[in-house]
Protein backbone atom coordinates (compact mmCIF):
# COMPACT_ATOMS: atom_id res chain seq x y z
CA UNK A 1 0.00 0.00 0.00
CA UNK A 2 1.39 3.38 -0.71
CA UNK A 3 2.56 5.56 1.94
CA UNK A 4 0.17 8.37 2.80
CA UNK A 5 2.27 11.29 3.17
CA UNK A 6 4.12 10.74 -0.39
CA UNK A 7 2.76 10.25 -4.58
CA UNK A 8 4.80 8.26 -7.01
CA UNK A 9 3.38 10.16 -10.51
CA UNK A 10 4.40 9.17 -14.10
CA UNK A 11 5.46 12.44 -16.26
CA UNK A 12 4.93 12.73 -20.34
CA UNK A 13 7.42 14.45 -22.14
CA UNK A 14 6.95 14.82 -25.92
CA UNK A 15 8.17 16.57 -28.89
CA UNK A 16 10.32 19.85 -27.66
CA UNK A 17 9.94 18.76 -23.97
CA UNK A 18 11.72 15.14 -24.48
CA UNK A 19 14.12 17.23 -27.05
CA UNK A 20 14.58 19.16 -23.64
CA UNK A 21 14.84 16.28 -21.33
CA UNK A 22 16.08 13.56 -23.17
CA UNK A 23 13.56 11.49 -21.55
CA UNK A 24 9.83 10.37 -23.05
CA UNK A 25 9.12 9.41 -19.38
CA UNK A 26 10.08 9.33 -15.82
CA UNK A 27 8.74 8.40 -12.42
CA UNK A 28 8.97 10.59 -9.88
CA UNK A 29 8.24 10.50 -6.24
CA UNK A 30 7.69 13.70 -3.64
CA UNK A 31 7.20 13.46 0.13
CA UNK A 32 3.53 15.55 -0.38
CA UNK A 33 -0.32 13.94 0.04
CA UNK A 34 -0.82 15.57 -3.05
CA UNK A 35 0.16 18.86 -5.24
CA UNK A 36 -0.88 21.33 -7.79
CA UNK A 37 0.31 21.24 -11.00
CA UNK A 38 2.19 25.09 -10.91
CA UNK A 39 3.92 23.17 -7.87
CA UNK A 40 5.01 20.15 -10.19
CA UNK A 41 5.83 22.35 -12.74
CA UNK A 42 8.42 24.78 -10.41
CA UNK A 43 9.86 21.15 -9.48
CA UNK A 44 10.23 20.04 -12.91
CA UNK A 45 12.22 23.20 -13.81
CA UNK A 46 14.40 23.17 -11.01
CA UNK A 47 15.01 19.45 -12.47
CA UNK A 48 15.43 20.23 -15.74
CA UNK A 49 17.24 23.40 -16.33
CA UNK A 50 16.34 23.44 -20.66
CA UNK A 51 13.18 22.69 -19.58
CA UNK A 52 12.36 26.23 -18.18
CA UNK A 53 11.41 28.39 -21.08
CA UNK A 54 9.53 25.48 -22.83
CA UNK A 55 7.62 24.50 -19.61
CA UNK A 56 5.91 28.87 -19.82
CA UNK A 57 4.08 27.85 -23.31
CA UNK A 58 3.34 24.37 -22.29
CA UNK A 59 0.39 22.74 -21.19
CA UNK A 60 -0.86 20.40 -18.96
CA UNK A 61 -2.74 16.88 -19.15
CA UNK A 62 -3.49 14.97 -16.18
CA UNK A 63 -4.74 11.37 -17.04
CA UNK A 64 -5.50 12.07 -20.82
CA UNK A 65 -7.47 15.79 -19.92
CA UNK A 66 -6.17 18.88 -20.31
CA UNK A 67 -5.76 20.66 -16.60
CA UNK A 68 -5.25 23.58 -15.39
CA UNK A 69 -2.51 25.05 -12.91
CA UNK A 70 -4.35 24.88 -9.79
CA UNK A 71 -5.48 21.28 -10.84
CA UNK A 72 -4.50 18.57 -7.98
CA UNK A 73 -1.88 15.61 -9.10
CA UNK A 74 -3.05 12.67 -6.95
CA UNK A 75 -1.05 9.24 -6.54
CA UNK A 76 -0.83 7.24 -9.34
CA UNK A 77 -1.37 9.90 -11.74
CA UNK A 78 -0.08 10.14 -15.58
CA UNK A 79 0.97 13.93 -16.16
CA UNK A 80 1.65 14.31 -19.35
CA UNK A 81 3.78 17.95 -20.59
CA UNK A 82 2.08 19.56 -24.02
CA UNK A 83 4.13 20.82 -25.99
CA UNK A 84 2.63 23.60 -28.33
CA UNK A 85 0.68 20.95 -30.87
CA UNK A 86 1.21 20.88 -34.13
CA UNK A 87 -1.15 18.07 -35.90
CA UNK A 88 -2.95 18.46 -38.79
CA UNK B 1 -24.29 -5.59 -33.46
CA UNK B 2 -24.74 -1.80 -33.59
CA UNK B 3 -22.86 -0.55 -37.16
CA UNK B 4 -19.74 1.39 -36.55
CA UNK B 5 -20.24 5.18 -37.28
CA UNK B 6 -17.39 6.69 -35.98
CA UNK B 7 -13.51 6.11 -37.02
CA UNK B 8 -10.54 7.50 -35.51
CA UNK B 9 -7.03 6.22 -36.32
CA UNK B 10 -3.59 6.98 -35.76
CA UNK B 11 -1.38 5.21 -38.30
CA UNK B 12 2.14 4.96 -39.44
CA UNK B 13 0.43 3.51 -42.87
CA UNK B 14 -0.11 6.30 -45.69
CA UNK B 15 -2.91 7.17 -45.68
CA UNK B 16 -5.72 6.05 -48.50
CA UNK B 17 -8.68 8.50 -49.46
CA UNK B 18 -10.77 6.06 -51.04
CA UNK B 19 -10.53 3.71 -47.82
CA UNK B 20 -11.39 6.34 -45.42
CA UNK B 21 -14.02 8.00 -47.87
CA UNK B 22 -15.93 4.17 -48.17
CA UNK B 23 -16.07 4.27 -44.34
CA UNK B 24 -18.38 7.28 -43.86
CA UNK B 25 -20.50 5.95 -47.26
CA UNK B 26 -24.23 5.56 -46.40
CA UNK B 27 -27.02 5.23 -48.88
CA UNK B 28 -28.84 7.37 -46.77
CA UNK B 29 -26.33 10.64 -46.96
CA UNK B 30 -26.26 12.43 -49.74
CA UNK B 31 -23.11 14.82 -48.67
CA UNK B 32 -19.74 13.54 -48.21
CA UNK B 33 -16.90 16.46 -47.66
CA UNK B 34 -13.52 15.85 -46.61
CA UNK B 35 -10.05 17.12 -45.87
CA UNK B 36 -6.66 16.15 -46.77
CA UNK B 37 -3.72 18.17 -45.33
CA UNK B 38 -0.34 17.52 -47.28
CA UNK B 39 3.15 18.20 -46.67
CA UNK B 40 4.58 21.40 -48.63
CA UNK B 41 7.87 21.52 -50.32
CA UNK B 42 8.26 24.76 -48.90
CA UNK B 43 7.70 26.81 -45.93
CA UNK B 44 8.60 30.74 -45.88
CA UNK B 45 11.56 30.37 -48.54
CA UNK B 46 12.70 27.07 -46.95
CA UNK B 47 13.21 23.79 -48.43
CA UNK B 48 10.77 20.84 -46.78
CA UNK B 49 12.65 17.64 -46.80
CA UNK B 50 9.77 15.79 -44.75
CA UNK B 51 7.45 16.28 -42.42
CA UNK B 52 8.00 13.89 -39.10
CA UNK B 53 4.87 13.30 -36.65
CA UNK B 54 4.67 11.93 -32.91
CA UNK B 55 1.50 12.24 -30.90
CA UNK B 56 0.41 11.20 -27.23
CA UNK B 57 -1.37 8.54 -28.95
CA UNK B 58 -3.81 7.63 -26.27
CA UNK B 59 -5.02 11.33 -25.18
CA UNK B 60 -5.10 11.96 -29.22
CA UNK B 61 -7.55 9.02 -29.68
CA UNK B 62 -9.61 10.33 -27.24
CA UNK B 63 -9.49 13.48 -27.86
CA UNK B 64 -10.77 12.94 -31.36
CA UNK B 65 -13.65 10.51 -30.53
CA UNK B 66 -14.28 13.48 -28.23
CA UNK B 67 -14.31 15.58 -30.99
CA UNK B 68 -16.55 13.72 -33.65
CA UNK B 69 -18.97 13.63 -30.19
CA UNK B 70 -19.06 17.25 -30.02
CA UNK B 71 -19.79 17.70 -33.72
CA UNK B 72 -22.55 14.87 -33.28
CA UNK B 73 -24.43 17.84 -30.97
CA UNK B 74 -24.00 20.43 -33.40
CA UNK B 75 -25.04 18.89 -36.90
CA UNK B 76 -26.90 15.68 -38.21
CA UNK B 77 -24.03 13.51 -39.00
CA UNK B 78 -24.33 10.56 -40.51
CA UNK B 79 -20.77 8.75 -40.20
CA UNK B 80 -17.64 10.43 -39.70
CA UNK B 81 -13.61 9.73 -39.89
CA UNK B 82 -10.26 11.37 -38.66
CA UNK B 83 -7.18 9.74 -39.91
CA UNK B 84 -3.38 11.35 -38.86
CA UNK B 85 -0.62 9.74 -40.22
CA UNK B 86 2.34 9.49 -37.82
CA UNK B 87 6.06 8.98 -38.68
CA UNK B 88 7.71 10.31 -41.33
CA UNK B 89 5.78 11.99 -44.35
CA UNK B 90 7.48 12.85 -47.43
CA UNK B 91 6.43 15.84 -49.14
CA UNK B 92 3.20 15.37 -51.02
CA UNK B 93 1.90 13.12 -49.13
CA UNK B 94 -1.05 13.48 -46.90
CA UNK B 95 -0.39 13.48 -43.02
CA UNK B 96 -4.77 13.99 -41.97
CA UNK B 97 -7.76 13.07 -43.48
CA UNK B 98 -10.92 13.90 -42.22
CA UNK B 99 -14.26 12.77 -43.77
CA UNK B 100 -17.63 13.13 -42.39
CA UNK B 101 -21.07 12.25 -44.28
CA UNK B 102 -24.42 13.79 -43.41
CA UNK B 103 -27.76 13.84 -45.27
CA UNK B 104 -27.44 17.49 -46.68
CA UNK B 105 -24.49 19.41 -47.61
CA UNK B 106 -23.86 22.26 -45.18
CA UNK B 107 -23.50 20.26 -42.07
CA UNK B 108 -21.05 18.01 -44.05
CA UNK B 109 -19.24 21.75 -45.11
CA UNK B 110 -19.62 22.55 -41.28
CA UNK B 111 -18.55 19.72 -39.40
CA UNK B 112 -15.11 19.14 -41.22
CA UNK B 113 -14.13 22.33 -41.00
CA UNK B 114 -14.84 22.43 -37.18
CA UNK B 115 -12.91 18.88 -36.75
CA UNK B 116 -10.29 20.14 -38.71
CA UNK B 117 -9.88 23.44 -36.79
CA UNK B 118 -10.24 21.55 -33.58
CA UNK B 119 -7.67 18.97 -34.21
CA UNK B 120 -5.29 21.47 -35.28
CA UNK B 121 -5.80 23.70 -31.65
CA UNK B 122 -6.16 20.91 -29.09
CA UNK B 123 -5.40 17.47 -30.48
CA UNK B 124 -1.65 15.96 -28.81
CA UNK B 125 0.15 15.36 -32.33
CA UNK B 126 3.14 17.30 -33.43
CA UNK B 127 4.95 18.07 -36.53
CA UNK B 128 8.83 18.32 -36.30
CA UNK B 129 9.74 19.51 -40.23
CA UNK B 130 12.97 18.57 -41.73
CA UNK B 131 14.52 21.18 -44.15
CA UNK B 132 17.50 20.52 -46.15
CA UNK B 133 19.86 22.87 -43.45
CA UNK B 134 17.76 21.87 -40.46
CA UNK B 135 14.71 21.49 -38.55
CA UNK B 136 12.40 22.53 -36.08
CA UNK B 137 9.07 21.66 -34.14
CA UNK B 138 6.50 23.53 -35.45
CA UNK B 139 3.43 25.17 -33.38
CA UNK B 140 0.06 25.74 -35.00
CA UNK B 141 -1.12 29.09 -34.80
CA UNK B 142 -4.43 27.61 -33.55
CA UNK B 143 -2.84 25.68 -30.75
CA UNK B 144 -4.66 26.39 -27.41
CA UNK B 145 -2.76 27.63 -24.71
CA UNK B 146 -6.06 27.77 -22.05
CA UNK B 147 -5.39 27.21 -18.17
CA UNK B 148 -1.97 28.61 -18.91
CA UNK B 149 -1.94 32.56 -18.37
CA UNK C 1 3.17 24.42 -72.02
CA UNK C 2 1.34 25.68 -69.35
CA UNK C 3 0.41 23.13 -66.84
CA UNK C 4 -3.24 22.27 -66.11
CA UNK C 5 -4.85 23.86 -62.80
CA UNK C 6 -8.48 23.80 -63.77
CA UNK C 7 -10.54 20.75 -64.29
CA UNK C 8 -14.41 20.85 -65.49
CA UNK C 9 -16.30 17.23 -67.06
CA UNK C 10 -19.07 16.08 -67.42
CA UNK C 11 -19.04 11.93 -68.12
CA UNK C 12 -21.27 9.23 -68.36
CA UNK C 13 -18.75 6.86 -66.43
CA UNK C 14 -18.38 6.36 -62.49
CA UNK C 15 -16.21 8.85 -60.55
CA UNK C 16 -13.25 8.25 -59.14
CA UNK C 17 -12.68 10.14 -56.01
CA UNK C 18 -8.69 9.76 -55.95
CA UNK C 19 -8.26 10.46 -59.65
CA UNK C 20 -9.61 13.94 -59.34
CA UNK C 21 -8.11 14.24 -55.86
CA UNK C 22 -4.70 13.78 -57.43
CA UNK C 23 -5.27 15.93 -60.51
CA UNK C 24 -5.83 19.14 -58.28
CA UNK C 25 -2.79 17.32 -55.73
CA UNK C 26 0.01 19.92 -55.62
CA UNK C 27 3.28 19.71 -53.47
CA UNK C 28 2.97 23.94 -52.82
CA UNK C 29 -0.48 23.44 -51.79
CA UNK C 30 -0.84 22.05 -48.46
CA UNK C 31 -5.07 21.28 -48.29
CA UNK C 32 -7.25 19.54 -50.35
CA UNK C 33 -10.82 19.63 -49.72
CA UNK C 34 -13.70 17.50 -51.59
CA UNK C 35 -17.04 17.41 -51.83
CA UNK C 36 -18.96 14.20 -53.28
CA UNK C 37 -23.20 14.43 -53.63
CA UNK C 38 -24.13 10.71 -53.87
CA UNK C 39 -27.77 9.15 -54.68
CA UNK C 40 -29.58 9.07 -51.26
CA UNK C 41 -31.94 6.05 -51.15
CA UNK C 42 -35.12 7.60 -50.24
CA UNK C 43 -36.62 11.10 -50.36
CA UNK C 44 -39.23 12.06 -48.22
CA UNK C 45 -40.16 8.22 -47.51
CA UNK C 46 -40.13 7.36 -51.28
CA UNK C 47 -37.49 4.65 -52.26
CA UNK C 48 -35.13 6.11 -54.93
CA UNK C 49 -33.97 3.68 -57.34
CA UNK C 50 -31.60 5.51 -59.36
CA UNK C 51 -30.99 9.14 -60.91
CA UNK C 52 -31.30 9.72 -64.36
CA UNK C 53 -28.76 13.00 -64.92
CA UNK C 54 -28.91 15.07 -68.26
CA UNK C 55 -27.26 18.52 -69.09
CA UNK C 56 -26.90 21.09 -71.51
CA UNK C 57 -23.20 20.22 -71.79
CA UNK C 58 -21.99 23.41 -73.70
CA UNK C 59 -23.23 25.81 -71.45
CA UNK C 60 -22.95 23.37 -68.36
CA UNK C 61 -19.22 23.20 -69.47
CA UNK C 62 -18.96 26.99 -70.15
CA UNK C 63 -20.38 27.60 -67.02
CA UNK C 64 -18.17 25.44 -64.27
CA UNK C 65 -15.15 26.76 -66.14
CA UNK C 66 -16.57 30.14 -65.54
CA UNK C 67 -17.37 29.69 -61.33
CA UNK C 68 -13.60 28.45 -61.06
CA UNK C 69 -12.70 31.94 -62.37
CA UNK C 70 -14.94 33.56 -59.69
CA UNK C 71 -13.36 31.61 -57.35
CA UNK C 72 -9.76 32.24 -58.07
CA UNK C 73 -10.60 35.88 -57.76
CA UNK C 74 -11.95 35.46 -54.26
CA UNK C 75 -9.30 32.85 -53.12
CA UNK C 76 -5.71 31.38 -53.82
CA UNK C 77 -6.95 29.25 -55.35
CA UNK C 78 -3.77 26.48 -56.41
CA UNK C 79 -6.13 23.78 -58.23
CA UNK C 80 -9.99 23.08 -58.83
CA UNK C 81 -11.78 20.13 -60.29
CA UNK C 82 -15.42 19.68 -60.67
CA UNK C 83 -17.16 16.59 -62.41
CA UNK C 84 -20.50 15.83 -62.73
CA UNK C 85 -22.11 12.59 -63.84
CA UNK C 86 -24.90 12.41 -66.56
CA UNK C 87 -27.03 9.65 -67.33
CA UNK C 88 -28.19 6.99 -65.04
CA UNK C 89 -26.62 6.87 -61.15
CA UNK C 90 -27.79 4.56 -59.18
CA UNK C 91 -28.06 4.65 -55.59
CA UNK C 92 -25.38 5.21 -53.16
CA UNK C 93 -23.12 6.29 -56.47
CA UNK C 94 -21.55 9.60 -56.71
CA UNK C 95 -22.95 12.13 -59.50
CA UNK C 96 -20.60 15.13 -58.34
CA UNK C 97 -17.03 15.42 -57.19
CA UNK C 98 -15.74 19.20 -56.32
CA UNK C 99 -12.18 19.25 -55.40
CA UNK C 100 -9.92 22.54 -54.29
CA UNK C 101 -5.91 22.12 -53.52
CA UNK C 102 -5.33 25.43 -51.43
CA UNK C 103 -1.97 26.65 -49.69
CA UNK C 104 -4.07 27.29 -46.51
CA UNK C 105 -7.20 25.08 -45.43
CA UNK C 106 -9.61 27.70 -44.83
CA UNK C 107 -9.18 28.89 -48.34
CA UNK C 108 -10.17 25.62 -49.71
CA UNK C 109 -12.94 24.81 -47.29
CA UNK C 110 -14.71 29.06 -48.72
CA UNK C 111 -13.77 27.40 -52.37
CA UNK C 112 -15.17 23.99 -52.44
CA UNK C 113 -18.67 25.58 -50.48
CA UNK C 114 -18.91 28.69 -53.14
CA UNK C 115 -18.65 25.89 -56.12
CA UNK C 116 -20.96 23.27 -55.07
CA UNK C 117 -23.79 25.95 -53.76
CA UNK C 118 -23.27 28.35 -57.02
CA UNK C 119 -23.44 24.38 -59.43
CA UNK C 120 -26.50 24.01 -57.75
CA UNK C 121 -27.90 27.71 -58.33
CA UNK C 122 -27.00 27.93 -62.11
CA UNK C 123 -25.58 25.47 -63.61
CA UNK C 124 -28.06 23.65 -66.08
CA UNK C 125 -28.48 19.88 -65.21
CA UNK C 126 -31.42 18.12 -64.16
CA UNK C 127 -31.78 15.33 -61.82
CA UNK C 128 -35.07 12.77 -62.13
CA UNK C 129 -35.35 11.00 -59.64
CA UNK C 130 -36.94 7.43 -60.28
CA UNK C 131 -39.19 5.97 -57.37
CA UNK C 132 -40.35 2.45 -57.68
CA UNK C 133 -43.92 4.19 -57.97
CA UNK C 134 -42.52 6.76 -60.53
CA UNK C 135 -40.66 9.79 -61.23
CA UNK C 136 -40.03 13.60 -60.91
CA UNK C 137 -37.93 16.12 -62.25
CA UNK C 138 -36.07 17.36 -59.15
CA UNK C 139 -35.62 21.43 -58.63
CA UNK C 140 -33.10 22.48 -56.66
CA UNK C 141 -34.11 24.56 -53.50
CA UNK C 142 -31.21 27.28 -54.87
CA UNK C 143 -31.98 27.08 -58.07
CA UNK C 144 -32.05 30.43 -59.67
CA UNK C 145 -34.78 32.58 -61.20
CA UNK C 146 -33.10 35.39 -61.72
CA UNK C 147 -34.42 37.70 -64.64
CA UNK C 148 -37.92 36.17 -64.92
CA UNK C 149 -39.56 38.01 -62.22
CA UNK D 1 -27.55 35.62 -97.32
CA UNK D 2 -30.25 36.39 -94.61
CA UNK D 3 -33.75 38.00 -95.03
CA UNK D 4 -33.22 40.81 -93.09
CA UNK D 5 -37.00 40.74 -92.03
CA UNK D 6 -36.98 37.11 -90.59
CA UNK D 7 -35.12 35.46 -88.38
CA UNK D 8 -34.24 31.78 -88.13
CA UNK D 9 -33.28 30.50 -84.69
CA UNK D 10 -32.37 27.33 -83.16
CA UNK D 11 -34.82 26.53 -79.56
CA UNK D 12 -33.35 23.65 -77.24
CA UNK D 13 -35.43 21.98 -74.84
CA UNK D 14 -34.23 19.82 -71.61
CA UNK D 15 -35.73 17.85 -68.48
CA UNK D 16 -39.91 18.80 -68.26
CA UNK D 17 -39.22 21.22 -71.23
CA UNK D 18 -38.41 18.22 -73.63
CA UNK D 19 -41.10 16.24 -72.09
CA UNK D 20 -43.86 18.99 -72.51
CA UNK D 21 -42.65 19.86 -76.16
CA UNK D 22 -41.53 15.94 -76.91
CA UNK D 23 -38.60 17.81 -78.61
CA UNK D 24 -35.13 18.27 -78.00
CA UNK D 25 -35.17 21.00 -80.12
CA UNK D 26 -36.58 22.71 -83.15
CA UNK D 27 -35.45 25.30 -85.44
CA UNK D 28 -38.01 28.04 -85.90
CA UNK D 29 -38.60 31.15 -88.26
CA UNK D 30 -40.19 34.38 -87.34
CA UNK D 31 -40.85 37.33 -89.79
CA UNK D 32 -39.17 39.89 -87.95
CA UNK D 33 -35.36 41.05 -88.02
CA UNK D 34 -35.08 40.50 -84.37
CA UNK D 35 -37.42 39.64 -81.18
CA UNK D 36 -37.26 40.12 -77.43
CA UNK D 37 -37.25 36.48 -74.91
CA UNK D 38 -40.67 37.57 -73.49
CA UNK D 39 -41.78 37.80 -76.93
CA UNK D 40 -40.45 34.54 -78.16
CA UNK D 41 -41.69 33.24 -74.52
CA UNK D 42 -45.80 34.10 -75.78
CA UNK D 43 -45.36 32.69 -79.31
CA UNK D 44 -43.76 29.15 -77.53
CA UNK D 45 -46.54 29.37 -75.41
CA UNK D 46 -48.99 29.29 -78.00
CA UNK D 47 -47.30 26.88 -79.96
CA UNK D 48 -47.06 24.34 -77.31
CA UNK D 49 -49.59 24.14 -75.16
CA UNK D 50 -48.36 21.71 -72.31
CA UNK D 51 -45.36 24.39 -72.36
CA UNK D 52 -47.44 26.99 -71.15
CA UNK D 53 -47.06 26.52 -66.78
CA UNK D 54 -43.60 24.93 -67.45
CA UNK D 55 -42.52 28.49 -69.21
CA UNK D 56 -43.22 30.35 -66.51
CA UNK D 57 -40.83 28.92 -64.20
CA UNK D 58 -38.25 28.58 -66.80
CA UNK D 59 -35.05 30.66 -67.31
CA UNK D 60 -33.72 31.40 -70.81
CA UNK D 61 -30.20 31.44 -72.23
CA UNK D 62 -29.34 32.62 -75.53
CA UNK D 63 -25.90 31.57 -77.15
CA UNK D 64 -25.38 29.62 -73.18
CA UNK D 65 -25.53 32.63 -71.68
CA UNK D 66 -28.49 33.30 -69.52
CA UNK D 67 -30.47 35.96 -70.41
CA UNK D 68 -33.37 38.79 -69.25
CA UNK D 69 -37.14 38.66 -70.57
CA UNK D 70 -36.09 42.01 -72.62
CA UNK D 71 -33.10 41.01 -73.89
CA UNK D 72 -33.28 40.68 -78.11
CA UNK D 73 -32.64 37.15 -79.63
CA UNK D 74 -30.98 37.62 -83.50
CA UNK D 75 -30.81 35.28 -86.65
CA UNK D 76 -28.89 32.38 -86.07
CA UNK D 77 -28.94 32.92 -81.85
CA UNK D 78 -29.72 29.74 -79.76
CA UNK D 79 -31.90 30.05 -77.20
CA UNK D 80 -32.47 27.35 -74.57
CA UNK D 81 -34.96 27.20 -72.42
CA UNK D 82 -33.82 26.17 -68.83
CA UNK D 83 -36.09 24.16 -66.25
CA UNK D 84 -35.16 24.90 -62.53
CA UNK D 85 -31.73 23.02 -62.58
CA UNK D 86 -30.98 20.24 -60.19
CA UNK D 87 -27.38 19.09 -60.88
CA UNK D 88 -24.84 18.30 -58.15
Amino acid sequence: MSDDNKITITVLYFASACDATGLSSESLTFPLPQMRICELEDKLKARHEKLKNILDICMFAVNKEYCGKDDIVKEGDEVAIIPPVSGG
Amino acid sequence: MTESVDFVKLTTDPLDLQEIVDLVKDNGAGAISTFSGTTRNTFNGKTVVQLDYEAYTPMAIKLLSSLIVTARSQWLITKAAIYHRLGTVPVGETSVIVAVSTVHREESFRAVEFLVNELKASVPIWKKEIYSDGSVWKENAESKRCCRS
